[in-house]
């Protein structure tokens, strides 16, 4: 699996959550239901194949291992992910973050209000809890990547 | 001392109040605080506030006069020999710093054996880490037998043969954090004793088990943390037997632990004094000592059946939920379960009982070595104390239960 | 911002209003708490208790954030750079410690030189001592020059002519603990940095006189205790520059400060975790950054001014009482008057504040090879906070002239 | 001056301090007439001088330095004291607590109750405040050393 199949992958997945799964989770669930999306979205998400997940592309401080890879399209300054983490609710919610923000330019992502996204989802808790499931550890590295970029 | 009730317990810490909607299992992490001991804070601050030893105002007295006070309280509580041989510290990972530094730097020599365990908690591990390769001090291991089902268990003839190339020191903890269980330290220590060795107990766990008997279990150095005993953060005790804590060279230099300074060289000064460099953790040792007399009007061995049968509860209720791999057993155990869903992440299952107000712990529990040896990326760990309901371990099953169904998709 | 007005924040210590009948004047020693501080602390336990890290739950994820907002607090009022260049420790010595090991073992090298001051406090002379000799690296020391009445001062030539030695490191304090005197920091520190000496600032005193911007002064680490500036005790800050942090050896090994640990070699883990290893002192932190929120209510410079006008009285009530041996001059002074009654001991002096509720410290106040310098065998030591009213200094000075009346006997 | 000399001269300061100055401070008193008492009753106590203030007679734990010399008389086993300080109301207090103890027997040392003759002299408070006037290090001490002989 090369990383542009995987990138292409990506969108794809990303697409089908942006349509179908997002618009269900504006809708009031119990929570039952909504973790059973989560998990369901992570696994639309493809997996970084093992050979890939190099320490270089952790991302630390969270109880289960995650990883980034990222891919700057210069010439149309434009920022791609790939992320996965071992835990599958991690990855569910790493897969809603993407969509949010796979594509989008430098300043783009910068004006981006990810509190607002996830809360416009019912899913607010998820980022203020951001520490230990990872989500906050993985934003700050994408901010370093696009910055460093 | 009336029957253990563990409702009323509970009823002394306002945690529980406040916050109502939670079950709080994560007590191996920490423990909370009954209301004796915010009081004892809050007096201090309010009325009593002062900076403890050489204060010649009455105000200095009263605190070095309460300060003093929760020192001996701790003596009696590990029944020491004098109040200098407890020392107050920032925790128990600064105590066995202190005792692996100061041990290294005085006692032991290059090509000396230290013996730990495979169930140590970092603190007893790193500590002792830092030195070793400067020092040229050799750091052995205890191999674990045994498996879930019955319990791991250390290797004792595996300890047997590390003994017999005489190790300098021993050094094992009371309970394990990440599977609950006890060793069977009397007769490990008195084995060490035996040898010659220089021994050491990491309480942190085993204190709110069974608080030892200084002058009856073999360990020369003994610690624990308030903050695990219903006490304060910011505050640790390093029991030392007179003749080891003598010895120690002291990790921290600064105020009152020397007798006389001057630019070429100082002095130190006797114990507890030597020990304890700098303004102490004032407010938090009055906490402790209120701790210590709040935990002391309850039976202690009531506790422990209580406690036995939460964890007994929880195991039974366990075997009914399908899927359920565990790293703890029910024998020998001071009152922690850490299992695992089949084939799911520890950090998934934790999420899913965070969603219904179940605080527990997931991930190596600050024992890295020991999972790697149990070769689980990590597991979720349940630790319960005397406040937990039956009730609460009833509700713990059922979101557990939850838990599987949803991962089970 | 409103005017500083001395008697409404007095109001906001419940100690005055709990103990009306003393005069504080140890402050040096350790500050009283504003309520804001006990309720933060009150809070925690009652609301919030948790153990820091690693937590799945929502309880310990709260705690975490404000643990680290607590962090990001220290780090806005020092104007850190970025909030890993905050550390927490037990306390100032623990702070002065970590930085004298850490740079034994990684930085400095037999025969390079260590530059303190006659004015130090033992916790930055014994910190540097207990490694000197091990290590072999040597402790200069500048001089005193001047006399108690144009004030001590340090001797400036001397300093440069250690500076010329190329010293590896210059640890000063910012401000005296038994004189009060302030040092010329900014030039001193410069000149050290021109040598490209590494930069340590003993702030224990310095920071409720005048907080430093980390990132115009020329410091490398600075250190203080929360408990001198109104927060608990039980905790310190260890400020410094990321790329000097990154090269301390970690004094500590335990729980969170290692990424990887095995039994045969631990990888440290990042900053601030690489040295903080253990529980740290969570109620502690959450009540310095309720302190640092309160004193960031008044205005600093009006702060100063009034400490400046309570020292003023002071002093010059003192040329009215006969056969005062005052130590500390009036200018350059942080609030910090030591003297002595001409012939008598410090102790009796003190004595007798103490039965009119006067609560000041008599010693050598933690430098003793200050007080060798200075001949005298102690001084009784008056320490002003702007909690303090003019009326008070009106007292006190009464006390002492009914002191001197009775000594004169 | 030899150590039998100071013991003597000491004894007879100790007999004057109990019929002269005990019975003033069991009146009623303000705190400047206790104070300039305790100095009085300081001075009478015979210094101890300098050459035999020896680092071992040092005890330690107090502001003030103090030393304390210990001769048993083991014939009549009788405990004998000479004590001294640099502070001078701490040397009162000395004094009035060596007028207490002088010429007892390990027996009677055992069995005298200080804190009741201190708080019959209303100077109860100087003994619980005792850590930083050195008294209780003072006792401890000679507790060690009658234990001790
Ligand atoms: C100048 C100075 N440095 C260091 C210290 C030590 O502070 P702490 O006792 O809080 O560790 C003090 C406190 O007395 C001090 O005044
Ligand atoms: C067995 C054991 N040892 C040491 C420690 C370290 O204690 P502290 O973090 O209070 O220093 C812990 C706490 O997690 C523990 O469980």
């Amino acid at each position: 699996m090369t990383m542009e199949q995987l990138l292409t992958d990506t969108a794809t997945a990303l697409t089908a959550i942006r349509q179908q799964d997002l618009p269900v989770l504006q809708q009031p669930l119990d929570w039952q239901s909504k973790y059973r999306l989560l998990m369901q979205l992570g696994k639309k998400l493809p997996s970084i194949p093992e050979k890939m997940r190099q320490n270089e592309w952790l991302v630390k401080g969270c109880e289960s291992r995650a990883w980034l890879l990222h891919y700057h399209d210069s010439a149309n300054n434009k920022h791609y992910f790939l992320l996965d983490s071992e835990a599958r609710i991690v990855k569910g919610l790493l897969a809603i973050m993407l969509s949010f923000i796979n594509g989008l330019s430098q300043q783009e992502l910068k004006q981006l209000d990810l509190q607002r996204a996830f809360d416009a989802l019912n899913l607010k808790p998820y980022l203020s809890q951001s520490r230990s499931n990872g989500l906050n550890a993985m934003i700050m590295r994408i901010k370093a990547n696009i910055t460093g970029s | 001392m009336s029957d253990f009730n563990a409702a009323a317990f509970r009823q002394h810490f306002p945690f529980f109040t406040e916050q109502p909607e939670w079950i709080y299992l994560d007590n191996a992490a920490t423990t909370h605080k009954p209301a004796a001991v915010l009081d004892a804070v809050g007096l201090f601050y309010r009325q009593q506030n002062s900076n403890v030893h050489r204060g010649t105002h009455l105000l200095s007295e009263t605190a070095t006069n309460l300060y003093e006070d929760a020192r001996t309280c701790v003596q009696k509580y590990l029944n020491a020999a004098e109040s200098a041989e407890i020392i107050f510290t920032s925790g128990t990972t600064a105590a066995l710093n202190q005792i692996a530094y100061g041990l290294m730097h005085s006692v032991l020599k290059a090509g000396d054996r230290v013996v730990i365990s495979a169930l140590e908690h970092h603190a007893n591990i790193v500590s002792w880490q830092l030195h070793c390769q400067r020092f040229g001090v050799i750091l052995d291991v205890i191999p674990l037998q045994g498996d879930a089902a019955s319990g791991y268990q250390l290797d004792l003839n595996a300890y047997n043969k590390l003994l017999s190339l005489n190790p300098k020191v021993v050094s094992l903890t009371q309970v394990s954090n990440a599977l609950g269980c006890i060793l069977p330290l009397e007769n490990m220590l008195l084995a060490a004793k035996a040898c010659g060795a220089i021994t050491v107990v990491d309480g942190a766990q085993g204190i709110a088990w069974q608080v030892p008997d200084m002058q009856t279990l073999a360990a020369d150095f003994y610690c624990f943390s308030a903050h695990k005993l219903y006490g304060p953060t910011g505050l640790g005790v390093l029991y030392g037997k007179r003749e080891w804590l003598e010895k120690l060279t002291p990790l921290l230099g600064g105020g009152e632990m020397i007798e006389h300074v001057s630019f070429a060289r100082s002095r130190f000064n006797q114990l507890p004094a030597r020990l304890e460099a700098g303004t102490p953790s004032i407010a938090a040792a009055l906490g402790l000592a209120a701790a210590i007399r709040f935990i002391s009007t309850f039976d202690a061995e009531q506790i422990k059946s209580y406690k036995r049968l939460l964890l007994k509860t929880f195991h039974d209720g366990i075997q009914h939920i399908p899927g359920i791999n565990l790293l703890s057993a029910q024998q020998n155990n001071a009152g922690i379960v850490t299992l695992n869903v089949q084939g799911e992440h520890p950090a998934d299952l934790a999420l899913l009982l965070n969603e219904q107000r179940i605080a527990v712990r997931a991930g190596q529990h600050c024992a890295m070595p020991l999972f790697e040896l149990l070769a689980v990326p990590g597991a979720v760990r349940f630790a319960f104390a005397p406040y937990n309901q039956l009730t609460e371990v009833e509700q713990c099953l059922n979101a557990l239960t939850q838990a599987v169904e949803i991962l089970a998709l």
